[in-house]
């Protein structure tokens, strides 16, 4: 985790912001990123524009190393592209540079995630019948299985956080320790999830992910009730750094442009 | 070889009922003044192919044109869900909607095997998901090599593919740069093809990422100024992000919804109609 | 995360005894200058990878450097035959010299394979022919969908890539444009790479067929001017035919060979003093 | 085959330009062809300048569309990029554009070629121990694959047209008139063997090529006697229209430019 710097804290800051400033921190410089719509992309840009001015952002419309100086609301907008190292065709994108093993860390949401860091990005309720139907794959799948790792953010709440999914749309740890290695998956999968109540980290010998840090003003009671499966406390859970004056003036700069 | 024509004579000649048509865009240059003509030529049971189904998926949907979509993504960036989908999936609403639905990677090396006259393409995916299990069109493959299994994907083959680019020159070779997504394969895979541009010129400039269709794989090339709002074409105008968000509640309503397409697109007669049909403010900023 | 050094200090670190090394380029920018190098710095037992080894190749070969050959068309472009390679083919001189062939469609396969980080890739080719007997690399599939049987090929993943580039800027990005070959895919698919550029620039222009790779995909950038030659850089030279039908009789002749390597190449000590050493017609005309 | 125009034929030509010029109006306008190096090239282009302006030239060098205004020695050199309407990767040429059975006319040169039309540019003598080791298959294979059809060029004396190949780098007609369907092949195969003494066409019912015309001044015997198979002869042979002023002239120039 990047040093979130000497600068003081500041008092007011939305749960989402310290979402986005926690997951920001994961990157550090030189970091090959490959970056989805929404809080990834915010993320990864507060990253480059603080701690780590040489990450590498890859976005999935083709665009290779976009320095976009405010936040795109798409994945595709013209700022990405005139911004970035080169610009390449999707099926490129993916294949020459995504399935290649040449990105160290994906970013991924989800409407619903369990233990091991499975992910359903498709439908709430049957998948033939269902009670929502979500946006569907996109990279997802993919960017779970080749890059690097992967960290997951997603608002903590016990229909998201879940015992079982409805769909299994992108594989984390599938259900054993075993189960990448098995299904021929080369990342090492999920290993952060990074909510607006806390940061979980998966532990391999329990096959789960594991509260290891709450936010500033959450206690771990209640991210334990936030969860839809009996989550399992690291014996130490720290607190995290409350987003500085540097981060957040340079998030609401970089967002509100 | 191209042919420079009207887009209503194109989508006319080139579009038929219950034809496999594949509209790409990736975010950038989406084929929305195409999407509107073939509703208002009330074209019926198309198969809708592509990797990002935004909003004018949702207005063919909504309107009840397409019999069944071949996907990866369905939502609209950065503003909300696709409401008319979510309608006809969720509660057959106009009517039942088949749908086919795999990763962006999948797609994309579905669509190259197609441009590339394979029957298939291979991956690195899908396994241990639950889409391998409700896609038929998701197959395993082993090398012979290394022994590694890897999933494979039918080519996809349109009939017609749709497209917009910057520009075509006079001879009908077409041009289109930056953010490119699979609109070459969506052309090369396809039977035939349907290409809007903002403009002719006498010659084109090299630009980043720039793609030259020649004009012998292309069929009917349509001069459509603004034919991707509130998409946008990179150098003529940016994305109507506003659009996108102003879209959420009407699409949420299908009263609404269908009010506001009897409005802009039924009652308009082309593309330059419909933007002139709407509120001054939603297009002027970014389309001029 | 690309480094600025010189030729000579990338070869000595990069390419070791042993290893397959991709000098790629097709008929433009042909990493001519590296091959002298790996020369003059004595490498032996290379496995030499590439679609249409030339001249270079075939002094390597000369030279006692390499213990295999992977490719698909081995002459000298509208010259003549490759007399070193067929030395060393017909009669082993100046030893045994493995071969492995494939069709260009099968090597850019392989290539393409390599930096998708796939273990093979797919083509409908080789049935029917004696390359698929006597090539061990080629393999068969039977799609999954429709049955048909196709020809399978394994990723190439070389130790080492090399290119020529028109430019680098500053930051380490490589910029090459024209007829670009599959120098992407042979860096992309190699551990390592030593991309040789005409000149550092502050910023690159768009340029048709313009291929960017990023600094952090490349190990080694040297400022070699005219390191192709006699092939070219587009935009910086012509490519200097007249070379290849000057070569045509040194080559032949086994001596003749031994005596120009020794002048033009071992006796000197970078690509400059190489040309230097040439006849000024030889040079001037193409290479300013 | 292309009419060669009113202009009266002249009396001094090479042997070699007779067979370019009957390669060259074996191209028809809008025709797509995929260019090998030498002759095919010199050809395509010289059809390209005169009776054929709309003639597409693909070249496995990855351009498309080229107009060359002079004879590229290679087929990568610079004019070709310069003049193309699209220059793309190599990977790209050969999977997008021809194996998708874009090409309609492929142009073959062979060191050997059997009765039915396969070819070997690879080895003379045995792989293992050649007497001469040829440059290999390059583009030939799938060029001989994917092509609406093929024609090949190459001079005529009994090594090149043998009754027996070596080895068989590009197929044909296989052995039998079924063979290009039992191999997948799609295209049409060889239709077409223009030489220095004459054109042999493809016949389907005796599966094997037939000398159908001959140039000017070479009698049928000296063709039979120059084929290494026993060479059929069709019942009519015609003899080649000679190379016009206007042909002659534009390949001169243009070779010699």
């Amino acid at each position: 985790m990047a040093e979130p710097g000497a600068t003081s804290a500041v008092d007011t800051w939305t749960s989402d912001e310290m979402m986005t400033v926690a997951a920001a921190r994961e990157l550090t410089n030189g970091t090959v990123c490959f970056v989805g719509i929404g809080l990834p992309s915010t993320a990864a840009n507060l990253a480059r524009t603080t701690s780590a001015p040489d990450v590498v952002l890859i976005y999935e419309s083709g665009c290779i190393g976009s320095k976009p100086d405010h936040l795109p609301p798409s994945i595709g907008d013209g700022v990405l592209a005139r911004t970035a190292d080169a610009v390449v065709a999707v099926p490129e994108i993916f294949a020459y540079w995504l399935q290649s093993g040449r990105v160290d860390v994906g970013f991924l949401g989800a409407a619903q995630v369990d233990r091991r860091g499975n992910i359903n990005t498709t439908v709430v309720g049957d998948y033939h019948s269902p009670t929502v139907r979500l946006p569907g794959a996109g990279g997802a799948p993919e960017i779970a299985t080749s890059c690097g790792r992967v960290i997951i953010t997603l608002r903590h709440n016990p229909r998201a956080l879940v015992e079982k999914l409805d769909f299994v749309t992108s594989v984390g740890h599938g259900d054993d320790p075993d189960a990448r290695r098995r299904l021929g998956l080369p990342g090492a999968g999920p290993q952060t999830i990074i909510t607006d109540l806390g940061v979980l980290r998966y532990d391999r010998v329990v096959n789960e992910f594991v509260l290891t840090s709450v936010h500033p003003g959450v206690e771990v009671a209640n991210v334990v009730q936030a969860t839809g499966w009996r989550l399992l406390v690291a014996e130490t859970v720290a607190q995290t750094v409350a987003p500085t004056g540097d981060e957040l003036s340079a998030l609401r700069r970089f967002a509100g442009s | 070889m191209a042919r420079f024509t009207t887009l209503s004579a194109a989508v006319a000649e080139l579009i038929r009922d219950g034809d496999v048509v594949a509209l790409e865009g990736f975010t950038h240059l989406i084929p929305f003044a195409a999407g509107h003509e073939i509703i208002r030529q009330g074209r019926r049971d198309l198969t809708l192919v592509r990797m990002t189904p935004d909003i004018i998926y949702d207005q063919l949907i909504g309107m009840g044109c397409a019999r069944k979509m071949i996907f990866s993504w369905a939502g609209n960036p950065g503003a909300g869900s696709l409401h008319r989908f979510r309608d006809a999936v969720e509660h057959a609403v106009p009517h039942l909607l088949e749908i086919e639905e795999h990763s962006h990677a999948g797609m994309a090396a579905r669509y190259q095997a197609g441009a590339s006259g394979l029957p298939f393409g291979i991956l690195r995916g899908y396994a241990g998901t639950d889409l391998a299990t409700i896609t038929p069109t998701i197959g395993w493959i082993t090398c012979p090599f290394t022994g590694e299994n890897l999933a494979a994907v039918p080519a996809l083959r349109p009939d017609v593919g749709v497209i917009c680019a910057q520009q075509a020159d006079r001879d009908g070779n077409v041009m289109l740069w930056g953010i490119t997504g699979v609109q070459k394969e969506a052309v090369l895979s396809s039977k035939h093809s349907i290409v809007l541009v903002e403009e002719i010129v006498d010659s084109f400039s090299p630009r980043t990422n720039g793609v030259v269709l020649p004009a012998w794989v292309v069929d009917a090339i349509a001069v459509v100024p603004s034919g991707p709002y509130p998409s946008y074409a990179q150098d003529y105008s940016e994305r109507a992000s506003s659009f996108y968000t102003y879209w959420e509640p009407i699409s949420r309503d299908r009263g609404a919804f269908l009010e506001w397409m009897d409005q802009h697109v039924l009652a308009t007669t082309n593309h330059a109609g419909f933007l002139e049909s709407l509120d001054r403010e939603l297009v002027v900023e970014t389309h001029g």
